[in-house]
């Protein structure tokens, strides 16, 4: 028996949100007397972070510390219209809506501050404390919860604030495919190393490294969470995943975890990331989306990898010891592709 | 077809009642029967339990080993009397199932589960069903017509407790470390004066239940393990197997490759 | 359909249910006694979502038939914190491995079978612990991370 | 496992000093994860709930002939069977809330079934297994059909026809075309010049999303005549819509609830759970739960479908790719759901991240007799990518060149011309294939470490080139500004047309001319640009946007008897005026 290794590349880009535009998506803000604000939403947080990327980007925008910030995710009756959590569209699409909608409240907070300091609104500038002072002059300061309380008892203002964003939907050119897909991309290489055993097939994924562009990482935990998990999945999809074991066929098909081949907590590999941040023009904060991209470069990475390491070309996924040991058989043996 | 559970005091009587209704089935660890409850299952509409009580005892008898059928996974484990059979319980789900898996239910578990049954196949185990005042039977014959007959309440499984060292139990699955088998190889390989004499092999997930492998045995006897002695064993690997197809491998990968992981066990250069 | 009595301990707390035949612990502690911690993710008995502790043993409560605990002391998530978090629940939030969060109370109360046992596991230990409990959003690792971080704490409490 | 942040990289593009954004906040509902508490739709308790389960299709592909529910009806705890005939509107397509698509997927079939699993009836009993049993009682009646389960038979003349809103099998684009087109430059001219062709054929299988939570909705009569919908979708007014479409109700009679999912990842879009949930609500008058159990979640709720691709590639021994063209077959199974416009994305998409001069691609959507596809992480784009890495390895190779060197060499960059024409920005994947280089310890040459996204991009690169005519001349006809009339006087889709960087009007250079073939050029690559490109007849690339001619809309086709024949004019589209977008949020028949 002999255990080879090899390294694979690949790099790739992905469009952020729905490729055609023509998918809105709105926010809601408003305060309560006490300065504490609520951000309402219909948009979905399936483990991405909705919740918690768009009550950042509230904070900031309001001006106000995260905790003065909770957000309430999809409820049709309170939450304004959302296209989805799809696309990668959450973080871009959602968290546009809810600067417009932070701003507007922000602007009445700051009328009712400034109404409260005989300043103009103009000259008022937020501290992220939960303080608001005259520019140059922090002495003159009127906290957010004093100033949406003038607001809401004295002078009868909404600390409240509407927002959307919505791309154009494109046109497609039937003949050449013109269109204008999105408005920005994510980025990624990622580099595979792994071990193929000749007489099995098996393949053992031994590191990864990466490098990810994600516009601004707004929190970079959660960026981590998708990025590990991502490249977990996408090695998964590599090696291990199909519904259809002998597609086209539709026999043999799993129904349960033990026949849908994932890997398990013992199979992971360590991963290397570097993550690089090139603002989008257009994006919240500058903010994308590395929800999907993630995976994406892991597939063909493992693929050039196994075709390193043994000189076989699995161009059929997933890359199964079945698929690998026919291709060695074939050709006679492995067949390293580079020395040691 | 609405479902009834019936508790009865002793395991006799709930195997008389198991015996009456062709509908019944008995309740053991219910990792099986359980599921099949969820999936809504209409091939039974009786639930048959008894306290386990009775059946999960582990007595040694010099040379051999009695296990209640009704000891867990999780039991074998810390049972350090048992530690030859450790390796393929640890092989049997995550630590949830295993304290619910029995000693009794591996032996019903359809290809490609079985990871146990086939380590006690290879260890010469009977199995004594409570139907028949516990007359035990071989397990290879009580697998041929375990899928006839999947009524018995298995009591106790007995099997030779194997000498240091000579025992070898190896599983092969993708994931890790819980994993549905390509394939499991059990092998007793008792050496008398340098030479193997009594070997027992047995696969789980090459058939439709784990079989032992004769022509793997004979070729076997006589010989050392080592590259030379084990070579004629290797190429005899999957004589008059055909083993399934299903979402895990194919049949011809189980072919291809139980002879490599044959040799790796026999060689000592498996995991 | 037949129903019966249950009574058993969910938490430290005694409860008592009808139960109608066949019917599993999963569903008992959801709909009957009103315990959500627990989740559905298959029934098969291959996720590890309803993973909960049966007189301390991790068991998958959608394998167990309801009757069976009578008399039994159960745990599951819900139970974990007192007047504080567990320190599993706190290495989870530490090491942000939950991101869904619906697998996530199996897998503390995997974790917690382990620490209960091994209260300093190593990492294959730990592997081996949540080897029956699937995470689709994590990769594991951080949930690996958090479980020896949790016992790390907990070492540190006892020798303090 | 380590994450660093290469804050040195674009940090001039950045204000790294912002209050919240940008720090490691804790997640908002961590909490109440670690505790058990957040709330899922699965986590609300009703009295009185009943339980949905559904009858499938043991086939393929078969006709009902009829179903048999009277013994279910009197079986203990079976409160309603629910037939597709007690569906308001039981005929749909997801995308209709973009007017993308005809409907062409009932909630439960009624005349014949196209793929196994396909729902049939469903049973509402007082528990789960109440309604598991019921649906074991039922007893349909199918005359099985011939099925075909391969993309390119399905393709074939004579091939058993799966969804009868669309007869050869193939989704119609722009009621048009049975495919996707994408054309830039002349790829075979480029391929006739190269000094290297591989080609490669792949195949994406079908994958499943997966999420630990599966698929479900409770819905329960709410007060004032409404309903409340508590639901694990990824798209709540995806689904209410869908709902109000299928059961035509009022979009504000419905509640939905949601927000708090247990992973998605694409398979919790497809809103089937809730519309039939909220009818077994109108029918029995009490809450109802459907949910997949995972046998269903793996083989009947919706997977990432597979994907079959064609890649040819040009390119030249010093590395520059000049020619690729892609033919691509997207495996939609028995009905659209989302892989239609799944391949606009795709094209949109092609040739990635790359600046080749001449591109081609027909993108097929098809249907097969196996469960429908959806979206999935990477919606459109994972199959693409994977063929085009793998490709990118092998002409590498082909050439004797370093992989990352020749992906650097051939990145696109800031002010490139895309495929899809439009200008490249904000490009960082030079940037990201170093830093993986550097991480890997996989050496690359200075010239390459020195590339930049934001240099040598643009000028000849942002060029487009000419265009060769498709069958019909018809592309020659557009530039021409020619007289044909929209294809869809109603739809507004046209009114959203940006202006377009074309080429313009005039003919075409001799094939022998080379700026058809004019490779990228990179300023740190050996190579000189071009000569003498753009030739005088060649377009005003660089014209301002207001100079460009507005394309016309689509010619329509005259019709044609003919056989199906892939990639010839589509001729049998039918066209559907008046259909407005999102029309199906007010939940009233479009037609």
């Amino acid at each position: 028996m002999a255990l080879h290794r090899g390294r694979g590349v690949a790099t790739i880009n992905y469009p952020i949100g729905m490729n055609l535009g023509g998918d809105p998506s709105q926010a809601l803000v408003h305060s309560n007397p006490d300065g504490k604000f609520m951000v309402a939403l219909s948009s979905i947080d399936l483990g991405q972070g909705m919740k918690s990327v768009t009550r950042q980007i509230a904070a900031e925008t309001l001006g106000v510390p995260v905790q003065d910030v909770y957000v309430d995710t999809a409820d049709s009756d309170t939450g304004p219209h959302c296209m989805g959590s799809f696309a990668s569209r959450g973080t871009h699409r959602v968290g546009n809506a809810v600067i417009a909608a932070a701003k507007e409240a922000r602007a009445v907070m700051l009328e009712a501050a400034a109404e409260e300091l005989e300043v103009n609104a103009a000259d008022l500038e937020t501290d992220g404390q939960g303080n608001i002072h005259v520019r140059g002059a922090p002495q003159r300061s009127i906290t957010t919860g004093e100033a949406c309380a003038a607001a809401q008892f004295k002078q009868g203002r909404t600390v409240s604030g509407r927002g959307i964003f919505l791309i154009p939907l494109s046109d497609v050119d039937p003949e050449t495919g013109e269109m204008t897909p999105v408005s920005c991309y994510a980025h990624a290489a990622m580099i595979v190393d792994v071990e193929v055993d000749d007489e099995t097939g098996e393949v053992r994924v031994l590191q990864m490294n990466s490098a990810y562009e994600v516009g601004r990482a707004l929190n970079p935990r959660l960026v981590e969470q998708q990025l590990r998990g991502g490249a977990w999945m996408g090695m998964s999809h590599a090696l291990y995943e199909t519904t259809e074991p002998y597609y086209p066929d539709r026999g043999h098909g799993p129904v349960d975890f033990n026949g849908y081949l994932m890997p398990g907590p013992g199979d992971i590999a360590p991963h290397n990331i570097a993550i690089l941040e090139r603002p989008a023009p257009d994006g919240p904060y500058g903010g994308k989306g590395p929800g999907e991209m993630c995976a994406n470069p892991v597939l063909p990475a493992v693929a050039n990898a196994v075709f390193d390491a043994v000189g076989v070309r699995v161009d059929e996924l997933p890359i199964t010891p079945e698929k690998v040991l026919r291709g060695i058989r074939a050709q006679g043996g492995a067949r390293p592709q580079r020395a040691g | 077809m609405s479902l009834n559970v019936s508790s009865y005091p002793d395991i006799a009587e709930a195997a008389r009642a198991l015996a009456r209704d062709r509908a019944a089935r008995y309740l053991g660890g219910g990792t099986l029967l359980m599921r099949a409850v969820n999936e809504g299952d209409q091939g039974f509409s009786t639930l048959i339990r008894a306290p386990r009580g009775a059946l999960r005892a582990v007595r040694g008898l010099g040379e051999q080993v009695e296990i209640g059928a009704g000891v867990s996974m999780a039991e074998v484990l810390e049972d350090r009397s048992l530690d030859f059979l450790h390796e393929a319980a640890r092989g049997v789900g995550g630590p949830a199932v295993r304290s619910m898996a029995t000693v009794g239910g591996n032996l019903f578990a359809p290809s490609p589960y079985g990871d146990f049954a086939t380590a006690l196949l290879a260890l010469d185990a009977t199995v004594a069903r409570v139907r028949d005042r516990g007359t035990p039977i071989e397990l290879r014959a009580f697998l041929a017509e375990r899928d006839r007959e999947p009524r018995a309440i298995v009591a106790s499984v007995t099997v030779r407790r194997p000498a240091p060292g000579t025992f070898r139990f190896a599983k092969v699955s993708r994931v890790k470390p819980k994993g549905v088998p390509v394939l499991c190889i059990a092998a007793h390989l008792p050496v008398a004066a340098g030479r193997i004499a009594g070997a027992r092999v047995a696969y789980g997930a090459m058939a439709a239940t784990p079989v032992r492998v004769e022509a793997v045995e004979r070729t076997l006897e006589g010989r050392t393990l080592d590259e030379a002695g084990i070579a004629a064993a290797v190429a005899a690997a999957v004589d008059g197997l055909d083993p399934p197809t299903d979402a895990i491998a194919s049949s011809w990968y189980r072919r291809e490759v139980a002879p490599v992981h044959l040799k790796r066990l026999l060689l000592g250069r498996n995991g | 359909m037949a129903r019966k009595p249950l009574q058993f301990t969910l938490n430290g707390s005694d409860k008592a249910v009808f139960v109608e035949d066949g019917r599993n612990l999963l569903d008992t502690l959801r709909r009957g006694v009103g315990d959500l911690s627990p989740k559905y993710g298959c029934g098969q008995g291959t996720c590890g979502c309803c993973t909960v502790l049966i007189d301390g043993a991790p068991h998958l409560s959608c394998l167990v038939l309801a009757e069976t605990v009578e008399g039994r002391s159960v745990e599951t998530a819900a139970g974990l914190a007192g007047a504080a978090l567990h320190p599993l629940q706190q290495a989870f939030m530490d090491n942000f491995a939950a991101q869904c969060g619906f697998c996530t109370p199996g897998m503390l109360m995997a974790a917690k079978a382990l620490l209960d046992r091994v209260p300093s596991p190593s990492r294959e230990q730990v592997v081996e612990a949540i080897g029956g409990n699937i995470c689709r959003c994590t990769g594991y690792e951080p949930i690996i991370d958090a479980i020896l971080d949790a016992a790390g704490r907990s070492a540190g409490r006892r020798s303090a | 496992m380590t994450v660093e942040f290469r804050k040195d990289l674009f940090a001039d593009e950045r204000d790294d000093n912002l209050n919240e954004i940008g720090k490691p906040t804790q997640r908002q509902d961590a909490l109440g994860h670690v505790t058990g508490r957040s709330p899922f739709f699965d986590d609300h308790l009703f009295d009185g709930l009943l339980h949905l389960r559904c009858v499938r299709s043991p086939h393929h592909h078969a006709r009902i002939r009829s179903i048999d529910t009277s013994r279910a009806e009197r079986m203990p705890g079976v409160v309603r069977i629910v037939r597709g005939q007690d569906v308001p509107v039981n005929l749909n397509t997801l995308l209709s809330l973009l007017d993308f698509g005809r409907d062409d997927e009932p909630l439960l079939s009624v005349e014949k079934v196209a793929y196994k699993g396909e729902p049939v009836a469903a049973v509402i009993a007082e528990t789960e297994r109440q309604a598991r049993d019921a649906v074991a009682a039922v007893r349909v009646d199918y005359e099985v059909l011939p099925h075909v389960l391969d993309v390119e038979e399905a393709l074939a003349p004579g091939a058993p026809v799966v969804n009868r809103a669309y007869p050869n099998n193939s989704f119609d684009y722009h009621d048009k075309y049975d495919h996707q087109k994408l054309r830039f430059g002349d790829v075979e001219a480029a391929f006739a010049q190269a000094d290297e062709v591989v080609e490669g054929r792949y195949q994406m299988s079908p994958i499943e999303q997966a999420p630990t939570e599966t698929n479900g909705a409770i819905a329960a009569p709410e007060t004032n005549d409404r309903f409340v919908c508590y639901t694990s979708t990824q798209a709540l007014f995806f689904s209410l819509g869908t709902a109000a479409k299928l059961l035509n109700v009022a979009s504000n009679r419905l509640h939905f609830i949601g927000g708090t999912v247990g992973g998605g990842f694409g398979g919790k879009v497809d809103s089937l759970n809730e519309p039939m949930a909220i009818l077994g609500c109108m029918l029995t008058g009490r809450p109802v739960r459907y949910v997949f159990d995972r046998e269903e979640e793996m083989q009947v709720g919706a997977p990432r479908g597979a994907e079959r691709w064609y890649l040819k590639d040009g390119v030249m021994r010093d590395g520059r790719l000049v020619a690729r063209k892609l033919t691509g077959y997207f495996d939609s199974g028995a009905y659209t759901r989302l892989s239609s416009y799944a391949i606009v994305k795709c094209t949109g998409h092609i040739p990635g991240p790359y600046t080749i001069p001449n591109v081609h691609s027909d993108v097929f959507c098809v249907f097969t007799n196996r469960t429908p596809a959806t979206a999935m992480r990477g919606f459109g784009v994972t199959g693409v990518d994977f063929a085009i890495e793998c490709h990118m390895d092998k002409v590498a190779r082909a050439i004797g060149m370093d992989p990352v060197e020749f992906r650097i060499l051939n990145a696109y960059r800031d002010g490139d011309m895309k495929a899809h024409r439009r200008e490249a920005k904000n490009c960082a994947l030079i940037e990201c294939a170093q830093v993986a280089a550097e991480k890997a310890g996989w050496p690359i040459r200075e010239a390459f470490r020195q590339m930049s996204s934001l240099r040598d991009g643009g000028g000849e690169r942002a060029r487009i080139p000419h265009t060769v005519t498709d069958e019909h001349g018809r592309i020659g006809e557009r530039r021409a500004g020619g007289t044909a009339t929209p294809a869809r006087p109603a739809a507004p889709r046209y009114a959203a047309m940006p202006p377009a960087p074309v080429a313009a009007t005039p003919p075409a250079p001799p094939p022998s001319v080379s700026p058809p073939v004019a490779p990228p050029p990179v300023a740190s690559a050996p190579v000189p640009p071009p000569a003498a490109s753009p030739p005088a007849a060649s377009p005003p690339a660089a014209s301002p946007p207001a100079a460009r001619p507005q394309p016309a809309p689509p010619a329509v086709s005259p019709p044609s008897a003919e056989p199906y024949q892939p990639s010839q004019p589509f001729q049998r589209g039918v066209h559907r005026p008046g259909a407005g977008r999102f029309s199906s949020i007010s939940g009233t028949r479009r037609r």
